[in-house]
């Protein structure tokens, strides 16, 4: 194990950039930004390159970065930050996503773009934090100052009628994790009468968690799950999660999906499976029907979505039920095509709801009960959207494919019937996700379908690259599932 | 590297005419059908000139067990599961890589006559997709590939009969075909993961031969068959089929007639290892095709679309071929998927050049006499006609006649599925002259609009029509390619191949008779109808049925139960303030009361609680 | 023979503080709770030299001396408020006071 | 016998600054500049002698009755240094109110000189007495804006209340010295230990003690007159009772809790009591106190409910006092975090110019982003922090008293507390998502932020964010600090 | 044989007890004022049969001489505009749980408070040792500004504190300045 502390720019540099955009000039924030965050992007993947690409897993876990520094003594709190096999995958997404949000564009680079620009490096910062964070309570701080971000963003630039759907979005998130909190105080506290003093570092609170017995330890294992199950969301804890997308403007609702949701995943990864592999052993059963039943369950809401934005939230919840059924079949291999399914889905569903946020650009107002006959308008754009929407649906070929695939694949030994359960939400999947490509791409275009404002380029330039770049990276991944694979 | 030069040389086609076309587009240019069909068409003849050279390779290693492996890179690799991408071409392969780059080569050529008025490279582009990742289907050496193909070509099956995109009955034709493919997909999946779980391995030859439980064997096999009904358009996953003819009449010929419906007698051919295991699949697999066949033979009897014959054609010869599979003579089947390949192909092409000829009319009573006009076509449609029909010495006739008699000799043979079979084989014969009688011969019916335009097709789309019918004609001569056994085991029922080929070819005789009696002259309209209402039953039945549980749960659950459940916490939070505000009166004796009360409680709590204190 | 005893005193300490209790509860003149207040404060001053009494002790004594001092500040500034109140709202009545509330 | 009052410095300083301050008001009569400037000075010269005279060991004087100690000092200087900023940040209000005279700054200095006692006393009467000193300059300056009748009545309402109770704390007091025979916390605390017979007598004694106290730092159900009371004063005074009475209140309370010896079995039961009783008091503040904010649209009742809230939380780390004994750095850390935010709070509310004073309501702040967005920022920041969003004080103080609570096996109440956070953070988040979120409403007030104001402000959010991020070095500072000994 | 300390506790705390419930009870606050006196007398008299002189002699002097002067100065002030009866505002009910719960508490202090009855003194200052050493008020005296003198300080300061209050509250008008009365 290494240990540097070129980590720590991973975190001070989005710092950096949030103070930075203070003294940008309004008029080039987005150029500002998509550069700044490309940087990022570019630093990330070079400071991760040496486990990104290891060969196997045992270089990669020699790789494995990991940095201390001394917090608050008193508390047992410390930044410990490391990057390894797990973390890994986030934390790139987490800069990837970066580029693709701020490069979209609206109304917030033109009403108050300093503060989105700060509120989107700050919210960078907040996901490094709780990526790369191996301590407890540090990685609770960084998990809830998330969601400062996201209020504003959703508060300031969302739409109409956005004020319940924040509320609800923060108000259920705050319950869950402020429960989390008070697991990981019990397990500290716990830890603190065996006489060791407190220590909120993850190796030293597994045995305390370990020590925990029967109701003890479901309770505070049932404080993680909530606020993870909340935050990817599994039903029956995703009510939150509709509005909330469809009134966000379109860089919060990529951000969401694309990485916030997966900040649920790699909790459970991360903490609580090394904290309780007990207490998931016993109640398996349960969390795998929760998964699968969030796969259907949701893909059946999409269906009936004619939105297109609250349809992709809904098939944002459907899909993370696959990673879910991965990641609760608690098998390394699992866990491992869980994070694989991960890293497809943030891709995926960021080019889609970045090519959505095209779409809106051209055309005010769609909506699924007519078809608008887009797609012979914009084919470009609309070829694009085809292909994600293939991903998506998880066609073989694409990352999305390999991960449902291999998910599936873990949890059949384990409960057929979850498996089966899931298997009918890639059908409705196909389904819903068809509708939604047709009845905009599709259909004769009517003239006045056409709103008078919106330009009617198509996709091209730096939008078409960095789509592009996105959905060969999709593919190619698909095929070279060795990369996040390794040695499991 | 020969395998996978032919596998992709389609991909390069593809690759290269999409960039043609994105190029054009966005300089604002139309692209043309010429450059795109000449990009396509050289990359699937250069494909099928690559596939004899490897069809020669393989036959110098002596046809045997013989293969030609490659793999390419490790694809997926966890928890014990190894999945190489890599291609195995052996004699099972090699009939369908041929037929596919063959007749596929053709029908690209076909295309771009066809395609001449309203193709655009585009369409190209997704025929050499298609091309590429059915050849990927038929030659991927893992499961795993084999549903990268599989699902490939669903996705330019969705994407061709679709292609017509302004018109939203083609789009929904093209969805439909896709998600009931999906619904057939998902028991592939299930196969893998149930072939993994006990194999623990998903390698194809492996896995074929791997003697599994009996019960597993079995529930594999149902699983695998429940794929091929849906590629193979079989009960109960047909219905996508005959819609699906929305598409270009080149695109049915190549993939809902040629090649891609073929794909499930591939991979029954593939794993027969496993199937045969199980008798309880076989029988299976033996009823639904025999009843496939049947139902198809008697709806196509009621259609007027010519295509619409054609396809439920196709559906019923697929029986045919199920039925060989079914009986324990996949051999048998696989060369009734070839010879049906080039006749098939053969009449949906000529089709084609009746409804190109026609502008677009497809109603076969609103044609006739079609003979003078269009002499290639009419030439080239009788020996498909002929094929079709089983006549010797036509290549149709071998490989039915084959089938036939299996059915009584074969292992898991039974007299009734010949006798469901020589039925079909009648009706087949009674349709398709039916069909023949109406187009080409009699008086014209065709519309006055359209007879200024009626042409002889171009030599484009004529040189494959003449290519196609020779091979209908000679394709039966040579036997199978593939003989996986060169004998089988004696008749059982003493039965003689000379008997059922007698008994055959009079059916179809007697079936051509009457459908001549009754349709060559006072000819009066029919229409269309579909007398077994099963296409209905499923739209009624299960897409209403997902509707509306998307409905009731969006509804009930989500907006009645959950968003409620949120907002009823609010409401009680609420309400909870509200009632604790009620003691908040704003009268400091009001209060002072309350304080007292609570401080009695705590007295009382020191003198009743604290034990001890209770008797002072 | 009964002789006198300070745990009378404390009896009656404690019914006085009780009646000035029962007062400020009851009463809605507001200068009769200044006074019922002072009940309560003599109650417990009776208290404080009772058990002073019984512990030999002058502690008691001084206790009392401070609670009149305060006492008698508390009333005035009580007063004060009083008649503040008294010119703006016209009146000494508590039921009068209840603008604040919800 | 001259006692030695060196080390009551600091205090002896704010009593002369007092005097002096009555003084140089009576000499220039005319103008306020000079009472507020001798205040200032003589707040700013405690705090130096207070932070100055801060070391380790602590002593008594005064014949027992006095404690000087780094818990004593510390709070004296945080008290004179709240005090001082007050007085800068707020002087705009008061002139605006027309209530800018000498007597609030006599006032203001007598009310932190009883405050500053009341945690130094170490004796009953002299408690009672700083209570008292403390207490009627806030009675009265809670009924400063003489010719609105709603402050009178908060003046009013708080009296009477407050008069009954502090005559159940001397009732408390003279049952302990009746079970004791002494008024002195160390000699009480050494009876008790004994197990005497007059341990009824004791126990009652204490439980009335405490529910004065109880009463005092408003904790359910005896927080009635808080919304009242803050809502009729003077936005500054409000400030003043949320930081230094509150503090003041809560140590002594917590001097007062541990005035009985818990350690003896036969002390058991009763601990029982006592600990159910505050688990009983912190339960229903939160429950209380974070329901009702929630339906709140007056800004200063709900910043009253959020104290009472905050009440609840302290009163869990009053909980984990108990075990490991008398730990109560969590209470201290607590007090100081809250008293910086409600510092900066009440100071910008105090900044809104509606009609009538009382009258900020939530509307009032929509839009505000526009219209001012510095004053958005530090709203935001102070909100966040009483919610106990990471990255601020809030964060770590409620941190602490869970983890102190914890501890003390409250693991019930820990989970209503989090739910509470919960409720409560939709109270605070909602202003903010007004101020940023939506356009002024129309009639919405006007908010004049002055430099004063904005420097203390500034500080307040300083020391709100610094404590955040680095807490290292206030809970280290705060950790040593002894209660009894 | 009578004690006559007896008959005096009897006589001073009956005059306290019905003092104290005319106090609560008589409608004109200037009868309660004056009931209130007559408690106050009382109370002193009950002190000294405590020997307690000089507290005795501060609670005349105090409150009867002080306090009640300015209860009554203020009832003087404002007596035109007086609602002389306000009994029935407060509603039935609510009187009836007041009365209750002040029972119940009056008897539970009342119950646990005799319990100091049989208590050993804590102290050691005898009345045959206050008066070797020089009386009550001397003790007082010297205690006071020995040992108590942290508090006799505070009340300095209280009662200043109650000054400025009370300047503060009772003045005219708000003058920009300062104790302007």
């Amino acid at each position: 194990m290494e240990i540097s502390d070129s980590l720590s720019f991973l975190l001070t540099l989005p710092l950096f950039a949030m103070v930075l955009s203070l003294f940008v000039p309004k008029g080039v924030q987005r150029v500002y930004s998509i550069f700044a965050s490309l940087l990022f992007l570019g630093l990330t993947i070079y400071e991760a390159s040496g486990i990104l690409f290891a060969s196997s897993s045992e270089v990669a876990g020699r790789l494995a970065v990991e940095h201390q520094l001394v917090w608050l003594p008193q508390l047992g709190a410390r930044l410990a930050l490391r990057l390894d096999s797990v973390s890994v995958w986030f934390v790139v997404l987490n800069a990837l996503t970066a580029v693709i949000a701020f490069s979209t564009k609206g109304i917030w680079y033109r009403k108050n773009p300093k503060l989105f620009t700060a509120m989107g490096f700050f919210l960078i910062f907040g996901l490094n934090a709780a990526f790369l964070s191996l301590d407890l309570v540090v990685f609770y701080l960084a998990y809830e100052s998330v969601f400062i971000p996201m209020i504003f963003m959703v508060g300031v630039w969302g739409e109409k009628q956005k004020a319940t759907a924040v509320f609800r979005f923060f108000l259920m998130s705050f319950l869950g994790s402020i429960l989390m909190l008070v697991s990981i105080f019990y397990l500290l506290s716990k830890q603190f009468k065996t006489g060791i003093g407190y220590s909120s570092y993850l190796p030293d609170l597994i045995p305390t968690a370990g020590g925990l017995q029967g109701t003890e330890a479901l309770l505070v294992f049932f404080g993680f799950f909530l606020a993870f199950a909340i935050k990817v969301p599994l039903v029956p804890f995703h009510a939150w999660l509709k509005d909330v997308y469809t009134l966000a403007p379109f860089p919060a609702t990529i951000w969401m999906s694309a990485i916030l949701s997966k900040l649920g995943v790699f909790g459970m990864i991360r903490f609580v499976g090394p904290l309780f592999p007990g207490v998931m052993l016993s109640v398996q059963g349960v969390l795998l029907t929760l998964a699968a039943v969030s796969v259907v369950y949701a893909a059946l809401l999409a269906y009936r979505s004619n939105d297109p934005k609250s349809l992709l939230a809904y098939s944002s919840i459907s899909h993370l039920g696959f990673v879910m059924l991965g990641v609760f079949t608690l098998k390394q291999s699992g866990g491992a095509s869980a994070i694989l399914l991960s890293v497809g889905h943030a891709l995926v569903s960021g080019i889609l709801f970045f090519l959505l946020s095209k779409i809106a650009e051209r055309k005010d107002g769609i909506d699924l009960t007519n078809p608008q006959g887009l797609a012979s308008k914009y084919p470009i754009l609309f070829t694009a959207l085809f292909v994600a929407v293939l991903a998506s649906v998880s066609l073989p070929g694409t990352l999305n494919f390999a991960g449902e695939f291999l998910v599936l694949l873990n949890a059949y030994p384990v409960s057929a019937l979850c498996t089966a359960i899931a298997g009918m939400g890639a059908v409705l999947g196909a389904a819903y996700m068809l509708k939604f490509f047709q009845q905009m791409g599709f259909g004769a275009p009517s003239p006045e379908s056409d709103s008078a404002v919106a330009k009617s380029e198509d996709l091209g330039g730096y939008e078409l690259i960095l789509v592009f770049v996105l959905l060969i990276t999709v593919i190619f991944c698909g095929f070279q599932t060795a990369i996040f694979l390794k040695g499991n | 590297m020969i395998i996978s030069l032919l596998v992709f040389l389609p991909l390069l086609g593809f690759s290269l005419t999409a960039f043609y076309h994105f190029s054009c587009s966005s300089r604002k240019k139309e692209p043309t059908v010429a450059v795109g069909g000449f990009l396509a068409t050289g990359a699937m003849v250069a494909s099928f000139c690559v596939s004899i050279v490897a069809w020669f390779k393989l036959r110098s290693a002596g046809f045997g067990d013989a293969s030609i492996e490659e793999s390419l890179f490790s694809w997926m690799k966890v928890g014990g599961l190894q999945v190489d991408f890599g291609f195995r071409f052996d004699r099972l392969s090699a009939v369908f890589t041929l037929v596919i780059t063959g007749v596929g080569s053709l029908i690209h050529l076909y295309s771009i006559g066809y395609m001449e008025n309203d193709g655009s490279a585009r369409y190209f582009a997704y025929l050499n997709l298609f091309c590429f990742m059915m050849l990927n289907l038929v030659l991927g050496s893992s499961l795993p590939q084999v549903f990268l193909g599989w699902e490939g070509v669903g996705l330019a099956s969705y994407l061709l009969i679709g292609f017509w995109s302004q018109e939203m009955g083609n789009v929904a034709a093209a969805q439909k075909a896709f998600i009931m493919n999906r619904i057939g997909d998902l028991g592939l999946l299930f196969a893998m993961f149930l072939g993994f779980k006990f194999a623990g391995t998903l390698d194809l030859a492996q896995l074929s031969a791997f003697a599994f439980r009996p019960d597993v064997a079995t529930i594999f096999g149902l699983l695998i068959f429940l794929a091929c009904t849906g590629k193979s358009a079989q009960i109960p996953l047909f219905t996508w089929l005959p819609d699906a003819m929305a598409g270009p009449t080149p695109v049915s010929a190549l993939i809902h007639a040629a090649t891609m419906v073929t794909s499930g007698i591939y991979l029954l051919g593939r794993l027969n290892p496993v199937i045969a295991q199980s008798p309880v699949v076989m029988s299976v697999i033996g009823a639904i095709g025999a009843a496939t066949a049947l139902m198809a033979a008697i709806t196509a009897c009621f259609q007027t679309d010519i295509k619409k014959v054609l396809a439920y054609s196709t559906i019923s010869q697929l029986g045919f071929m199920f039925v060989a599979c079914g009986v324990g003579a996949a051999e048998t089947g696989v060369f009734h998927v070839m010879t049906h390949a080039f006749f098939k192909a053969l009449l949906f092409l000529g089709a084609g050049s009746v409804i190109h000829a026609l502008s677009g009319t497809q109603d076969i009573f609103k044609m006739g006499g079609l003979r003078r006009v269009l002499p290639w076509t009419f030439w080239t449609f009788t020996v498909g006609w002929a094929a079709i029909l089983g006549l010797p010495p036509f290549s149709g006739f071998f490989s039915k006649d084959g089938i036939l008699h299996e059915t009584l000799v074969a292992s898991h043979g039974n007299p009734v599925l010949f006798g469901i079979l020589a039925f079909s084989a009648f009706l087949t014969a009674f349709y398709m002259t039916r069909l023949y009688v109406l187009v080409f011969t009699g008086d014209s019916r065709v519309s006055e609009e359209a007879k200024k335009h009626i042409h002889e097709s171009p030599l484009v789309m004529v040189i494959p029509l003449v290519v196609l019918s020779i091979a209908s004609l000679v394709g039966g001569w040579f036997g199978a390619p593939v003989r996986f056994e060169e004998t089988h085991a004696a008749p059982a029922h003493g039965v003689s191949e000379a008997v059922i080929m007698v008994v055959s070819v009079g059916l179809a005789l007697a079936g051509a008779y009457i459908a001549y009696r009754k349709y060559s002259s006072n000819v009066r309209m029919e229409l269309s109808k579909d007398p077994f209402r099963i296409d209905e039953f499923y739209l009624s039945f299960f897409g209403n049925g997902v509707k509306k549980a998307s409905s009731m749960v969006g509804r009930f659950l989500e907006d009645g139960l959950f968003q409620k459940m949120l907002q009823a916490s609010g409401v009680a939070v609420d309400l909870g303030g509200n009632l604790f505000k009620t003691v908040q009166t704003g009268s400091a004796q009001g209060y002072l009361l309350m304080m007292v009360l609570a401080l009695i409680g705590l007295v009382c709590g020191l003198i009743f609680g604290v034990p001890g204190y209770g008797n002072f | 023979m009964m002789t006198l005893e300070p745990w009378m005193m404390l009896v009656v300490s404690m019914v006085i503080f009780g009646i000035g209790l029962f007062g400020l509860l009851i009463r809605k003149n507001l200068l009769v709770m200044l006074m019922c207040v002072e009940l309560m404060l003599n109650g417990v001053n009776l208290s404080f030299v009772a058990f002073s009494k019984i512990h030999h002790s002058l502690d008691g004594h001084l206790a009392v001396l401070f609670v009149m001092t305060v006492a008698a500040a508390e009333s005035a500034v009580g007063l004060g408020l009083v008649i503040a109140l008294f010119r703006t709202l016209r009146t000494v009545d508590s039921d009068q006071i209840q603008i604040l509330r919800d | 016998m001259i006692p030695d009052i060196q080390p009551m410095k600091p205090w002896i300083c704010l009593s002369a600054g007092i005097l002096i301050t009555l003084l140089v008001s009576v000499i220039r009569t005319e103008s306020k500049r000079p009472a507020q400037i001798s205040a200032l000075l003589t707040l700013a010269a405690s705090a130096v002698f207070g932070f100055s005279g801060i070391s380790a060991e602590s002593q008594v004087l005064m014949s027992g009755a006095f404690e000087v100690s780094s818990l004593t000092l510390v709070s004296l200087s945080a008290m004179c240094g709240l005090a001082a900023m007050f007085i800068l940040g707020t002087g705009h209000y008061l002139s605006r109110e027309k209530i800018h005279i000498s007597d609030y700054y006599h006032l203001l200095l007598i009310l932190v000189l009883g405050a500053s006692v009341l945690v130094a006393s170490r004796n009953l009467v002299v408690t009672f007495i700083a209570l008292e000193v403390m207490s009627l300059p806030a009675y009265t300056l809670a009924g400063f804006r003489r010719n609105d009748s709603r402050s009178n009545e908060a003046a009013l309402k708080y009296f009477i209340l407050g008069g009954a109770m502090g005559a159940v704390f001397l009732l408390g007091s003279s049952f302990i010295f009746g079970a004791t025979g002494s008024l002195d916390i160390s000699e009480v605390f050494s009876q008790s230990g004994a197990g005497s017979a007059g341990s009824l007598l004791l126990y009652l004694g204490h439980l009335l003690v405490m529910v004065s106290f109880l009463f005092k730092v408003a904790a359910a159900p005896l927080h009635f007159w808080k919304p009242d009371v803050y809502e009729g004063s003077p936005t500054p005074v409000s400030g003043l009772m949320a930081t230094i009475i509150t503090s003041a209140a809560f140590i002594s309370l917590l001097r007062l809790i541990h005035l009985v010896d818990f350690s003896p079995a036969s002390a058991g039961a009763y601990l029982d009591l006592v600990r159910s009783t505050i688990r009983v008091a912190a339960m229903g503040s939160l429950l209380i106190g974070s329901m009702i904010m929630i339906t709140q649209r007056n800004l200063k009742r709900m910043l009253a409910y959020s104290s009472i809230t905050h009440t609840g939380y302290l009163l869990l780390g009053v909980l984990g006092s108990f075990d490991p004994k008398m730990e109560i750095t969590s209470v201290l850390v607590y007090l100081l975090g809250y008293a910086a935010m409600s510092t900066g709070v009440f100071v910008l509310l105090s900044l809104s110019k509606a009609p009538s004073d009382s009258g900020t309501e939530l509307i009032d702040l929509t839009g505000l982003v526009k219209r001012a967005p510095f004053l958005t920022f530090l709203w935001s920041v102070f909100l966040f922090s009483m919610a106990g969003m990471p990255f601020t004080v809030g964060f770590f103080t409620k941190y602490l008293v869970f983890m102190a609570s914890l501890g003390g096996g409250e693991t019930g109440l820990v989970i209503v507390a989090a739910l509470c956070t919960v409720i409560g953070a939709y109270a605070y988040v909602r202003p903010i998502a007004l101020m940023t979120m939506r356009d002024a409403a129309p009639g919405a007030t006007d908010w004049e932020p002055t430099i004063g104001s904005q420097i203390v402000a500034v500080t307040a959010a300083g020391f709100v964010l610094l404590l955040g991020i680095i807490p290292n070095a206030m809970i280290q500072y705060l950790k040593g600090i002894p209660l009894i000994h | 044989m009578i004690d006559y300390s007896l008959l005096a506790f009897f006589i001073f705390s009956s005059i306290a007890i019905f003092g104290s419930l005319m106090v609560v009870f008589k409608k004109n606050p200037v009868a309660s004022a004056f009931a209130l006196v007559a408690v106050f007398f009382s109370f002193a008299g009950l002190y000294a049969l405590m020997s307690a002189h000089l507290v005795a002699a501060l609670q005349i002097l105090v409150y009867t001489g002080a306090i009640m002067v300015l209860f009554v100065f203020v009832i003087m002030l404002l007596n035109q505009d007086l609602p002389v009866e306000d009994l029935k505002s407060s509603s039935p009910f609510f009187k009836a749980v007041s009365g209750l719960g002040v029972l119940v508490l009056v008897y539970a202090l009342v119950r646990v408070a005799i319990l100091a009855r049989g208590m050993e003194p804590k102290g050691s200052l005898t009345e045959d040792k206050i008066a070797e050493q020089g009386g009550n008020v001397k003790l007082i005296a010297e205690s006071l500004f020995s040992d108590h003198v942290l508090p006799f300080e505070l009340t300095s300061f209280l009662l200043l504190g109650a000054i400025v209050a009370t300047i503060a509250l009772a003045k005219r008008k708000n003058v920009a300045g300062g104790l302007k009365s």
